[in-house]
């Protein structure tokens, strides 16, 4: 029987439209537009291990987006990210300080890192804090734990001969570091949770209409807790890393990763209404965010005015956006001119 | 089509409701209510807007807690805790509001929290969707959803698509209880069929159900009982094959039949023929992209011109087209002779065009306002000084007026519309349009969800609106109110008009409702483009 | 809701309850350390905080109508640069002070714009306009130090006092005064908090959304303006980084204040207690010598209880209100039904069963 | 450039290390009368909490506990630091006002707030008897009246800061040119652009090498004045400029990011001879190791021990003793590199231990 026009759902899509309607063209064709930037204008761009660099550069911001997504896509939104992820590299660095062995440390900074997702989640779904709030005042008690800690002097001396491998600062094999490593697994395992578990279906129904949801018999408040659970792992396990790769572990540490992190994930798709997002749009809006600094230090932009080029890179992201929704809706309208003459 | 109602004395019971009491911020939902329900039984809930129907069966489906009473299942008292709960106890639910998931594909929606997995790594971790579409294949088919729709996030379609994806998840279960709240308003025929057929196989089976509806006439032939609430309170519980709709009303209502113009509700003025009338609007050579074409539209003064149509027809794209709430492609639209920009809805109001949404609860209302502010903020200026500054008493005064004028029953005008019943919320709606003293007026589906009385009421007030020299258009799915109410109707296909059957107030005092009925049902199945 | 008691009443609004917690907050600092309301502590402490307060004031109008911006901060490090910037190349006051408020109107209009025309989302466009006036300031510093205005009368916006109450408070009250009322009382406002509740609903039932959401951007950006304005009069002096982390500052007042992320909900009574809250919490922890080091922590612990409280003291009122209520709007909902119909509830129950549980007495 | 140096030594005292020496027993008790068991209350308002001002803090600690033993003093010390805005320095106008409300004798202020705003607040303070002393700020290089009367437009008891041709820029400079031998192609990371720090260090740096006509600086990125993002520029940077001879970061934490930069290179450290010089300012003791290993060629010292010392004998001068004292007064830096780096770090670790907490 003919489909109502717009659910256009009998016409197979070629692969090219396939990519004009996916979620993710936006920061695609926007990554697109800044290597072909580069390219032209910045041959050292490709030159060495740039592209290398950057992504070490941004493995940090990548990591914590991927679950800012999950927590964004069941419509909530975590601050506590930055501050949870410099506590946790503060605890790991001072236990192997203390001479606890490096499994123990992190197993115990990933503990902490899910107490502050826990935490985060109870107050949210418990108490009835608004997200905003709740994971606000994580951000303010995980970072006044790490001053009061460590009085403002940062923690040094824990560098082991593994923790450079851990830190990236080594490669663990052939060009492979341990945290692009991690991040690739993390981004599967995750871009997998949400595409083919229960557990991600929730994530998705519990942001896009929690009433439907509940009446569904999902346990809404749990799902929602396990979300900001999982981003607070993912803020530990940045911790951990961060802590390799920057030698030391200051208590402003995680100052503004938050901003970065909610940047990568919408600017990847995610929407701060919830039920939209994706981790590989999470990773692609990570390495947007990347080049763009990379792109201003290669080409020289004076310090001046690299505040001034970001806002216009930012704008140009979401312009993008813009532009890729209304090549979608093109798509879908030709599809449906193609199937109503079909139909007729 | 009779099918007669089994004697009930045979059947044990199924589901016991005893004394439950709910109540809500300033409102008693629920009185002491009470409900027996016999194993393998059709068992009608009834009730105006607002008896507590729906309040019951969120308790029922463990999405509510009572503030009191009991519940027994099979012969046990239990305690649901919560809609998981009521699931595995084998309670099953249609929920009146739309719950589905707009984010997540028809097969997930239909799956939610019943998921079926598969193994990876030797532990049950996968969705196991190509099982889950295997199983719920023929009956989404039954219901006009194809596999590869069930692919598609439910967000890409349409209000009746959706109700059809809801009911495909009630069914794709086997449940000892089946809970339908109001499951076919909006509905078409065919697929009310379908729906009715689905039923009764239940039944059948031994499933017993509980059914919602405003439309009494489906009752006949389908339903073995009946309960009726008024007040949150249960009024007695009858048995279908012994008494009529009228009997019914009285029991919601407390009020004979006839004072609902339950005998004869085709009191139509006569129009004079069109060309001696005014044009209040025309609209020539509408479109949006391919969804739309060329669709051309004029409506008298004092005419009610309705729009037919099969779901997705395109009726709400036109008027949201003439509302300015779409951008065109092509066309123009005169209101009085003068061209309208259509730019946006603020300039369709300012024209003098109003309209209610066929989606109260998304586009209607607005809910955290209180019933006078819902009347009156598509023209703030009738009850503001200078302009611009509110008068909170005009505002009062404007929702009193339109309070008493309308019937609308709250016990307060600024109390949050969304407390309020269905119909009420219609009606407020409807006191919204008409301060705007449009000069065309467009009902979208304006009896969706209402009770018998509401909807009389509501055809009353859309009469009243079009004797007094307004031009308005009408669209209902239910094709029995559009003939009541129209002079004239349009029928619209993939998005094109492919017909017009005029004259049907005469029509019908001639006898000829059948008639006219299969011309425009014929039309809007198949009908060539004229 | 017209049985209820009147403080149940005043409960109800918006803010009431945080007001409560901002007053009990204040009695304990003052308790704790007597300077606290020493008139000099208080006008200095208010006087630094109000370009915070307006905004918070900003976002809070932002938020009300379904949006977010971030942009507020260095918008308004901007727009005190650039009044200083006039100044000092010898503009008289009223231009200096027109080119603040100039310059924060422009970039509310720029994200107005954006926002609401091309319908780019907002955190991200308030984002990029966040960096772009920060960029800008810095630029700005570069060309010129912005210090050394010597103009009469700008200073006095800030330190000057009339019948000893300082004049900031004036600017700040008729401000606050102007959004209250064009917020509670007017058109626009009302259109504000439908957009706010709904934006397709309100479209449907007429409401122009984009000219609203260019409307609180627009506002956001002056009220920066103006902050930026009484910065520069305050600091005599703007440096690059002025206002870098304020939005975040700001939106926590609001959302503190009682009004919801979600949109349509709350007040400019809600922000002033929220933005004020924030601020006397800081000065208490400051005034009575608490290390800094402690300050995020407690405050941290501060916000969480002081919105719980905010929420029981709602409930208790609420339900308190509620049950008195219930009953009367009961039976006058019920009485205003018979009324209305005039009918007699239906005696011919012949065919009809009365199910069990309805004539059991509730156990 | 234009102050008097007082290194503070007209009152006993240890040195960086050693115990108490209190004079002679005639001087103590003499100074002990004057002193008559006061309770002095200081404010100290640094613009951040950072291990620089943390060493700050207790090497004054450290001294003011010697004075406690030596002359019964004793001391209310309170600290107070800006917690949204380290460098616009709106808060610090309400600490400061705070400090007044709360009417202590002398307060301590770094404050990135501008010149003009701390002046007229001092001014006002000072009026209700607190006096206010700066430290570590750029004071003497900001206020162009100065040229003729040195302590034109301030209101500070004393300026109690250093240096070395704009902050410590210029020998960081002079430094590099003589390893260097005056040729090397230069690439820099810079703090937030807008920093007065930034800007001063910046114009010291590029005036010592604009001496030397071999050395050319080829490339500047922002680093933020924080680890993670000097890594980041100095990649990039590095990326660019293959060839460079070394990295001026403009403060040590900068600077140890470039050096972690070079390590993911694969590129060598400066060992005397070649590779690639990476030098800092700030003289941390985080710092130290890196120099030990090599990894960091040097730092400059901005020698946050005797700045904390000098701090609590200028106001012990002032406040007790009613002595007149320097409007500026510049501590001695240091260069360190792994050729001093044993004896910076004891005499760091030395004023950090043991002064308790006041
Ligand atoms: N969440 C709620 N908060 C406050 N009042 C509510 C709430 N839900 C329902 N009510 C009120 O409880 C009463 C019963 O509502 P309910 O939805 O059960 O009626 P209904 O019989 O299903 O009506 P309809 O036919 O319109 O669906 C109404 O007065 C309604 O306004
Ligand atoms: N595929 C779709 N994607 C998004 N919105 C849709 C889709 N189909 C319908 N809608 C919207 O859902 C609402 C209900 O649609 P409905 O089924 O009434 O169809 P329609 O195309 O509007 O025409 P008609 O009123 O003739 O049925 C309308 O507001 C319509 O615009
Ligand atoms: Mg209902
Ligand atoms: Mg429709």
């Amino acid at each position: 029987m003919p489909s109502r026009p717009r659910s256009a759902g009998q016409v197979t899509r070629n692969a090219w439209e396939r990519l004009l309607v996916d979620p993710t063209l936006g920061v695609i064709s926007l990554l697109l537009i800044f290597a072909l930037i580069a390219a032209f204008a910045l041959p050292v761009f490709y030159a060495g291990n740039n592209i290398y660099n950057l992504v070490g550069t941004i493995i940090t911001v990548m990591i914590l987006s991927i679950g800012m997504t999950v927590v964004l896509i069941s419509g909530g939104i975590d601050l506590s990210v930055g501050a949870v992820m410099a506590l946790c590299a503060g605890v790991a660095a001072t236990l192997i300080k203390m001479g606890a062995p490096l499994f123990l440390a992190f197993i115990a900074a990933i503990l902490v890192g899910i107490a502050a997702g826990l935490v985060n989640g109870l107050l949210i779904t418990r108490v009835g804090l608004p997200d905003f709030i709740a994971t606000l005042a994580m951000m303010g008690f995980a970072s006044g734990l790490l001053y009061i800690a460590t009085q403002g002097v940062p923690v040094i001396g824990y560098m082991t001969d593994e923790y450079y491998v851990i830190g990236g600062l080594r490669p663990l094999f052939g060009p492979v570091t341990f945290p692009i490593l991690v991040a690739v697994i993390l981004a599967l395992v995750v871009g997998w949770v949400l595409a083919s578990t229960k557990l991600g279906t929730h994530f998705f129904a519990v942001g896009s209409n929690a009433l439907a949801a509940r009446q569904s018999g999902i346990p809404v408040r749990w799902v929602k807790t396990q979300a900001y659970v999982l981003s607070g792992t993912c803020a530990a396990i940045a911790g951990i890393i961060l802590a390799g790769r920057n030698n030391n572990v200051p208590a402003d540490l995680g100052t503004g990763y938050e901003i970065q992190a909610i940047s990568a994930a919408i600017i990847g798709g995610a929407s701060l209404m919830g039920g939209r997002g994706r981790v590989f749009g999470a990773v692609l809006g990570a390495l947007t965010l990347a080049l763009a600094i990379n792109i201003i230090n290669l080409a020289g932009v004076p310090s001046s005015y690299q505040k001034i080029v970001m806002g216009v890179i930012l704008i140009l992201a979401v312009i993008a956006n813009y532009l890729s929704e209304l090549a979608r809706g093109a798509t879908l309208r030709r599809q449906a001119k193609r199937l109503s003459s079909i139909a007729a | 089509m009779t099918y007669p109602a089994k004697p009930t004395s045979t059947r044990s019971l199924m589901l016991e409701v005893r004394d439950v009491t709910k109540h809500y911020e300033g409102v008693t939902a629920l009185d002491h209510a009470g409900l027996s329900l016999g194993a393998g039984e059709i068992h009608a809930l009834l009730g105006g807007n607002g008896a507590g129907k729906s309040t019951l069966i969120s308790i029922l489906s463990g999405v509510t807690k009572p503030d009191s009473g009991e519940i027994v299942l099979g012969g046990e008292m239990i305690s649901v805790s919560g809609p998981l709960a009521a699931m595995s106890a084998g309670i099953s639910t249609i929920y009146q509001e739309l719950s589905l998931v707009p984010a997540l594909s028809v097969l997930d929606n239909i799956y939610l929290g019943r998921e079926l997995k598969r193994k990876t790594l030797g532990l049950p971790l996968t969705l196991d969707r190509r099982r889950m579409e295997a199983d719920v294949r023929d009956l989404a088919a039954d219901f006009g959803v194809t596999s590869s729709e069930l692919r598609q996030p439910v967000s890409e379609f349409g209000a009746l698509k959706k109700r059809s994806i809801e009911i495909i998840k009630a069914l794709a279960f086997d449940t000892k209880v089946l809970i339908l709240d109001e499951p076919t308003s909006g509905l078409e025929e065919a697929e009310r069929r379908v729906l009715f057929s689905h039923m009764r196989s239940m039944r059948d089976r031994g499933v017993s159900l509980i059914w919602v509806t405003h439309h009494l006439e489906e009752l006949f032939g389908l339903a073995d009982k009946a309960t009726v609430f008024k007040d949150g309170r249960t009024v007695g519980t009858v048995d279908i094959a012994s008494t009529s709709v009228g009997d019914l009303i009285g029991l919601m209502f407390g009020a004979a039949q006839e004072e609902f113009g339950g005998g004869d509700t085709r009191k139509i003025t006569h129009l004079e023929p069109s060309h001696k009338r005014r044009v209040v609007l025309s609209a020539r050579n509408l479109s949006r992209g391919s969804a739309i074409r060329d669709v051309c539209l004029e409506v008298h003064e004092g005419e009610i011109v309705g729009l037919a149509g099969l779901a997705g027809a395109g009726r709400t794209e036109v008027v949201r087209l003439l509302m300015g709430l779409d951008a065109r492609t092509a066309g123009t639209v005169e209101l009085d002779g003068r061209r309208l920009s259509l730019r946006n809805s603020t300039a369709a109001y300012r024209a003098g065009i109003a309209m209610l949404p066929e989606d109260r609860k998304q586009l209607g209302i607005l809910a955290d306002l209180s019933t006078a502010q819902n009347i009156s903020i598509s023209r703030l200026s009738t009850v503001a000084s200078a302009g611009f500054w509110m008068s909170r008493r005009k505002e009062r005064a404007l929702a009193e007026d339109y309070r008493r004028q309308l019937g609308i029953k709250t016990p307060n005008v600024e109390a949050r519309i969304g407390n309020l019943s269905g119909g009420n919320q219609q009606k407020a709606i409807v006191a919204r349009c008409l301060n705007t003293s449009p000069k065309l007026l467009i009902f979208d589906e304006p009896t969706q969800g209402i009770d018998v009385s509401a909807k009389v009421e509501v055809h009353a007030l859309v009469r009243d609106y079009a004797a007094n020299g307004g031009a308005a258009i009408l669209i209902a799915s239910e094709i029995e109110e559009l003939l009541e109410l129209s002079h004239r109707v349009l029928v619209m296909k993939k998005g094109q008009v492919v017909g017009e059957v005029r004259d049907i107030p005469a029509a019908i005092e001639a006898g000829d409702f059948s008639r006219i009925k299969s011309e425009v049902l014929t039309l809007s199945a198949a009908g060539q483009i004229s | 809701m017209k049985h209820s008691s009147p403080f149940a009443r005043i409960m109800s609004i918006p803010g009431m309850p945080m007001t409560v917690v901002l007053i009990v907050s204040v009695i304990v600092f003052q308790l704790l350390n007597p300077v606290f309301l020493d008139g000099r502590t208080v006008g200095n402490y208010l006087t630094n905080g109000i370009p915070i307060l307006l905004l918070t004031l900003g976002v809070s109008i932002v938020i009300i109508g379904g949006g977010i911006d971030l942009s507020v901060g260095t918008v308004a490090g901007l727009s005190a640069g650039t009044t200083m910037f006039a100044l000092v190349n010898g503009a008289p006051l009223a231009v200096g002070i027109a080119v603040g408020c100039g310059t924060g109107l422009l970039f509310g209009l720029v994200n107005g714009i954006l926002v609401a025309y091309l319908r780019i989302n907002d955190f991200i466009v308030t984002l990029a306009t966040l960096n772009i006036a920060a960029g800008l300031l810095v630029v700005l510093s570069q060309v010129q130090p912005l210090q050394g205005v010597t103009v009469p009368g700008f200073s006095e916006l800030t330190k000057g006092s009339v019948f000893g109450i300082p004049t900031s408070f004036f600017i700040a009250g008729v401000v606050f005064v102007i959004a209250h009322l064009l917020l509670a009382k007017t058109i626009v406002g009302r259109r504000l908090y439908a957009t706010g509740i709904s934006a397709p609903a309100s479209n449907v039932a007429g409401v122009s959304v984009p000219h609203l959401r260019l409307f609180t951007f627009a506002a956001s950006g002056l009220l920066a303006g103006i902050a930026g304005v009484l910065f520069a009069s305050r600091l005599g002096a703007v440096q690059a980084f002025l206002g870098i982390g304020y939005e975040f500052i700001a939106i926590a007042g609001a959302v503190v204040g009682g009004i919801t992320l979600a949109g349509g909900g709350g007040s400019v009574w809600a922000a002033l207690v929220g933005g004020l809250f924030l601020a006397t919490l800081q000065q208490g922890l400051r005034i009575n010598n608490v290390d800094p080091v402690y300050f995020s922590i407690v405050t941290a612990v501060a916000i969480v209880f002081g919105v719980v409280f905010e929420r029981q003291v709602r409930r208790v009122i609420l339900r308190a209100a509620l049950n008195r209520t219930a009953l009367s709007t009961n039976d006058r909902g019920r009485s205003a039904d018979q009324h209305m119909n005039e009918r007699q509830p239906a005696e011919r129950v012949a065919a009809v069963t009365a199910p069990e549980g309805s004539k059991n007495d509730a156990k | 450039a234009c102050s008097t140096v007082d290194d503070g030594s007209s009152i006993s005292g240890k040195g960086a290390s050693g115990s108490a020496n209190c004079g002679s027993g005639d001087e103590q008790s003499a100074i002990t009368a004057a002193v008559k068991g006061r309770t002095l209350k200081v404010g100290f308002a640094p613009p951040i909490l950072s291990e620089f001002y943390t060493q700050v803090e207790k090497s004054a600690f450290n001294r003011m506990s010697e004075l406690e033993e030596c002359y019964g003093i004793k001391w209310e010390w309170a600290r107070q630091g800006a917690l949204n805005d380290a460098h616009s320095g709106v808060e610090a106008v309400g600490i400061v006002e705070n400090f007044i409300s709360n009417k202590f004798d002398a307060v301590f202020v770094c404050s990135a707030a501008a010149h003009a705003t701390m002046q007229e607040i001092y001014k006002a303070g000072s009026e209700k008897g607190v006096d206010f002393y700066q430290f570590n700020s750029t004071e003497e290089l900001e206020n162009p009246s100065q040229a003729d009367d040195p302590t034109a437009g301030l209101s500070t008891v004393s300026n109690i800061g250093y240096d070395d041709r704009w902050q410590s820029g210029y020998i960081a400079g002079q430094y590099l040119a003589k390893a260097l031998q005056g040729e090397g192609q230069i690439v820099q990371i810079l703090g937030p652009s807008g920093s007065d720090w930034t800007k001063l260090r910046q114009q010291g740096f590029e005036a010592a090498i604009s001496e030397f006509p071999g050395m050319t600086i080829v490339g500047s990125a922002d680093g933020g004045y924080v680890r993670d993002k000097g890594l980041t520029a100095a990649q990039d940077l590095l990326t660019k400029f293959p060839d460079i001879a070394a990295i001026y970061g403009e403060n040590e934490d900068m600077a140890l990011g470039a050096s972690q930069a070079i390590d993911l290179a694969g590129l060598k450290h400066w060992d005397g001879t070649k590779g690639i010089i990476t030098i800092g300012a700030d003289g941390l003791i985080s710092g130290m190791d890196s120099i030990r290993q090599d990894k960091l060629s040097a730092t400059v010292d901005v020698n946050s021990v005797d700045m904390g010392r000098t701090m609590i004998d200028t106001l012990f001068q002032h406040e007790i003793l009613g002595m007149t004292v320097a409007q500026f007064i510049q501590i001695p830096t240091v260069v360190i590199d792994k050729t001093n780096v044993d004896w910076a770090e004891a005499k760091i670790a030395a004023s950090q231990a043991g002064s308790g907490k006041y």
